[in-house]
């Protein structure tokens, strides 16, 4: 019998702090890059704003609507990403996909994901992967342009 | 009334365990579960005479093409259509919408046509009008809607005109629970010549609808969601509009003759049912047909409404959360929206969910909708003839723990 | 080698009793019977785990998408598709016709393009194609035929030109059991730029089929056929070309954003799966091609070819009796039709019939080729993996108790 | 089970006689109806051609591809109303649908149907009833214009 204990886990209290109190939610007016990644099977929304110098991402703003899971990742993500070169949030990227896929990930990958790593709780709840996902989707659509 | 322990037993999935907790499933304006019946009659079916239809003259394909037909007389039945060669057999509700766009609206409305919707529809029917409206130059149009949200039809009795060439609306909302008043809207819409279609998805399943009294040129429902199997809808249409329309699906069975160069369509419905038809779920739609008419179409209407009633009362007192749409009883059936100040659906769905509460979560494929109240998503408690008040108490219970759990 | 009695215990049917005798079941190509794994499969789904698929947080719902994708993956892996999204679910294969037709045709087939088919091919595949190319005025050509009555690739390679956008070809004739050179066909269709079209009705039940080897753009088959449900067929199509086209149907799940004015489409495969997909028989589907990949596609062709070979011989040995089409061992499946002097196709059904034998009679949903044969219709014995050679001794023995008779 | 004499009842021998030697088939060159009647499902096919003069059919013509079972009821059919007035072709045509459908029919009803009755042993075989009424639909299509 699932208990409201188990929870705990995928609602870690890092989450439900980013979920109440995002990060980097002020829309940028100086960006380079914007995207809107989306989920249509449930209507939560990631709005990616990043400004990318040299390439270095030197400004970031995640602004969404949505679960506890698709909008405090969002807000983590920012953090772990900023100041980040594309080659290390390109790095980031797939750790991220690789901790969620229950794969093997080395303390320099996990280092590197910051906070983000606290999302690991879905695990157990699978369906709530795609939400955890979503920002990092977006992510994905810009750097995979560079 | 209706014996609700009775019903239960007839349901092999109520007994199942989520979570550890017995099942308490709410989600069943998503899909209904099936009785032993409909899930022994495609087991019949496949055991004993399994066969493809209408061009057989042995055993088997003679009995599934009278287990077939028979069926379709059960569906005619159930919503009292004048005869069975109106009812075609199609995938889901969603298709026959798009059958009568296709098949009645790519030659019938024209540059300059009005289609007149409402603002509580399903995406079914909407994006249909939408392509259709784009592709043949015509307006795609929305009801007017009063100071409580509900369909203003005096304000549409003003807006209607000669240019409007069809009105298709739901029955009852799938978000709010609302039941429209589709008798005035035909009405008005026979004042003007339009042709109507009703999308009955949540209403033939749980009220009584006969289409001869609504009088509707159209009507679309989904056997999924009432007792039928997957895989199953229907179309009703009046015969002589029916027999004026272009086929949609071309291929077997649809045809009369075919040869190299030309072809010549059957008779209704089969004029509608390209191919091999989805036989053993057809079979199935009529056994639940009949399951439901021997509980009684009023019987199980007075209990969702009862159940709807009930879960309104209850989800008001709590204080951070909110009821979409009007909470009138008369024109709510057994489907409750509701948001919470703070905390996602999602959240509240998947901790439901460790209970063992099974709700919706999301757009309830109605966004428009569901933005209009400033949300992109909204839970939804949705009930049927085996559901219990004390599975609400257990809704309303799971909903303070969550509460409790995200202060 | 298969081991038909082993099989044969796996599908409750074949017990059956037809007029006091032993179920004869001959009728393969019109639909196939099915093992209990499949039916247990829908039995289980519907009671265990029935839920909507795709847009719920709650336990049934997580499981029924699960397998819901599980299935489109042994999909996928049955034919060799490169990615899971290139497997479309539909009613049958008539409907994947369909569904090129007006999607991919309606924007590409322009005026005075041509498309070729086959005269060999099923109404399914013919109509769409007649329909498409009068409202696009388009032009609808046949196949050469040689003196043998097959497929004359040579010629055809003389007749096809940059004016031909689109070659659509039956793998193997549901009326005289040939297969079709498409390895060479759609070589030359390549050539030229068109795109092509494989109607697998009858090959991929039978025979190892592997897309990517055929490199065909679209391929169609219905499930009913290969041991799974009725009501679910698939479109395999090239994900570039799918990604190319607009949608079919409209409705929900196939959406990725809706707003009173617009709707933005989802990915591949969802774009073209509108409204509550045909769950449980996708997963029936599912489960049947896994029975089929355990058994071995390279052994039941090869038991089918030995079938089909047999039954032309021992049918030859009866002096009225004639074969349709070529007789060669290579180019032959377990499909056999065959007409007699002077008594007509049904009542050579009706009396097999009479001792159990169930053959389809009538034109097959193939007017134009059984007519090209001087006659309206003719008797057709079609075989499977549970067939066995005693079953066509006894076919044999009924056409001459037949032949008595009507002396 | 089923013996091979089950069927006479179907095949009585006048219905093969009927088959091997069809009445009436000679396609008419003056004649004031004609209809063609088809089976969606299995291609059989019955052309009519009629010589109504006051009222009355004078002349017929039943042609056709298909079983046993619809071009013998075509021929007999041809029999059966060859120099009946329109009014009692309308009675035989419902006659003969009672027949079939196992209602009581009398003595004069039956006798005006004459030897078209010998159809009746298709009612064990259901599926074949339609074969039987494939003429007698055609003859439906033409009546119904008066
Ligand atoms: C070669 C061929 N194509 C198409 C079809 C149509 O299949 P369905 O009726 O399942 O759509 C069939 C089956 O009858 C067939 O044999
Ligand atoms: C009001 C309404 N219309 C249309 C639909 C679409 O039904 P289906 O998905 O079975 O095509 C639904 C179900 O989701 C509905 O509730």
């Amino acid at each position: 019998m699932r208990e409201l204990s188990d929870f705990d886990e995928m609602y870690q209290e890092v989450i439900i702090d980013h979920y109440k109190n995002p990060r980097n939610k002020a829309k940028l007016t100086n960006f380079t890059e914007e995207t809107l990644s989306h989920n249509p099977f449930c209507g939560d929304e990631i709005e990616l704003q990043l400004l990318i110098e040299d390439g270095v991402i030197s400004n970031v703003s995640v602004d969404g609507r949505g679960c506890a899971i698709s909008q405090s990742s969002g807000s983590l993500l920012s953090e772990t990403i900023l100041g980040k070169t594309i080659d290390q949030a390109k790095i980031d990227n797939n750790s991220m996909r690789s901790l969620l896929k229950d794969e093997d990930l080395d303390d320099k990958h996990l280092d590197s994901l910051a906070d983000s790593t606290m999302i690991e709780g879905v695990k157990k709840f699978p369906v709530r992967i795609k939400c955890a996902l979503l920002s990092w989707s977006a992510l994905s659509d810009i750097l995979n342009n560079y | 009334m209706i014996n609700t322990e009775k019903i239960r037993k007839d349901f092999p999935i109520l007994g199942e365990k989520v979570n550890g907790n017995d099942l308490v499933y709410l989600d069943n304006a998503a899909t209904s579960h099936k009785p032993k019946e409909v899930i022994n009659s495609l087991v019949e079916y496949y055991e004993k005479y399994n066969s493809n239809v209408h061009r057989g003259v042995h055993a088997l394909s003679i009995k599934a093409t009278d287990e077939f037909e028979k069926a379709r007389i059960s569906v005619q039945k159930f919503i009292n259509a004048k005869n069975s060669n109106e009812i075609i057999f199609t995938r889901n509700a969603s298709e026959s919408l798009n059958l009568i766009a296709y098949s009645w609206g790519k030659e019938n409305i024209k540059l300059g046509d009005e289609i007149f919707i409402t603002p509580f529809e399903h995406h079914s029917n909407i994006v249909p009008w939408q392509m259709l409206c784009k592709e043949n130059e015509a307006i795609l149009r929305y009801f007017p809607i009063d100071n409580n949200g509900d369909i203003d039809v005096d304000k549409f009795s003003k807006e209607i005109s000669n240019k409007t060439k069809m009105v298709s609306i739901t029955h009852m909302s799938n978000v709010l629970g609302t039941v429209l008043p589709i008798d005035k809207i035909i009405e008005l819409a026979k004042k003007y010549n339009a042709v109507t279609v009703v999308d009955a998805c949540q209403s033939v399943p749980h009220m009584p609808v006969d289409v001869q009294k609504i009088d509707s040129d159209f009507l679309c429902f989904s056997g999924h969601k009432m007792l039928g199997p997957t895989g199953i809808g229907v179309l009703h249409g009046k015969e002589d509009i029916l027999n004026n329309m272009s086929p949609f699906l071309y291929g077997g069975d649809m045809i009369s003759s075919v040869t190299y160069e030309d072809s010549k369509w059957n008779d209704l419905p089969y004029k509608f049912e390209a191919g091999t038809p989805n036989i053993a779920d057809s079979i199935g739609l009529g056994t639940a047909c009949e399951y439901l008419t021997k509980v009684g179409m009023d019987n199980i209407w007075k209990h969702e409404m009862e159940l709807g009633q009930y879960a309104v009362e209850e989800i008001s007192k709590l204080e951070n959360f909110k009821i979409l749409g009007n909470k009138s009883k008369e024109l709510r059936g057994g489907v409750v929206s509701f948001i919470h100040d703070s905390i996602h659906p999602h959240d509240i769905g998947s901790l439901l969910d460790g209970f063992g509460i099974a709700i919706r979560t999301g757009h309830h494929c109605a966004m428009p909708l569901v933005r209009s109240y400033g949300v992109v998503a909204a839970s939804r408690a949705s009930f049927y003839l085996y559901n219990k008040k004390d599975e609400i108490d257990k809704l309303v219970e799971g909903l303070k723990k969550v509460e409790e759990y995200f202060k």
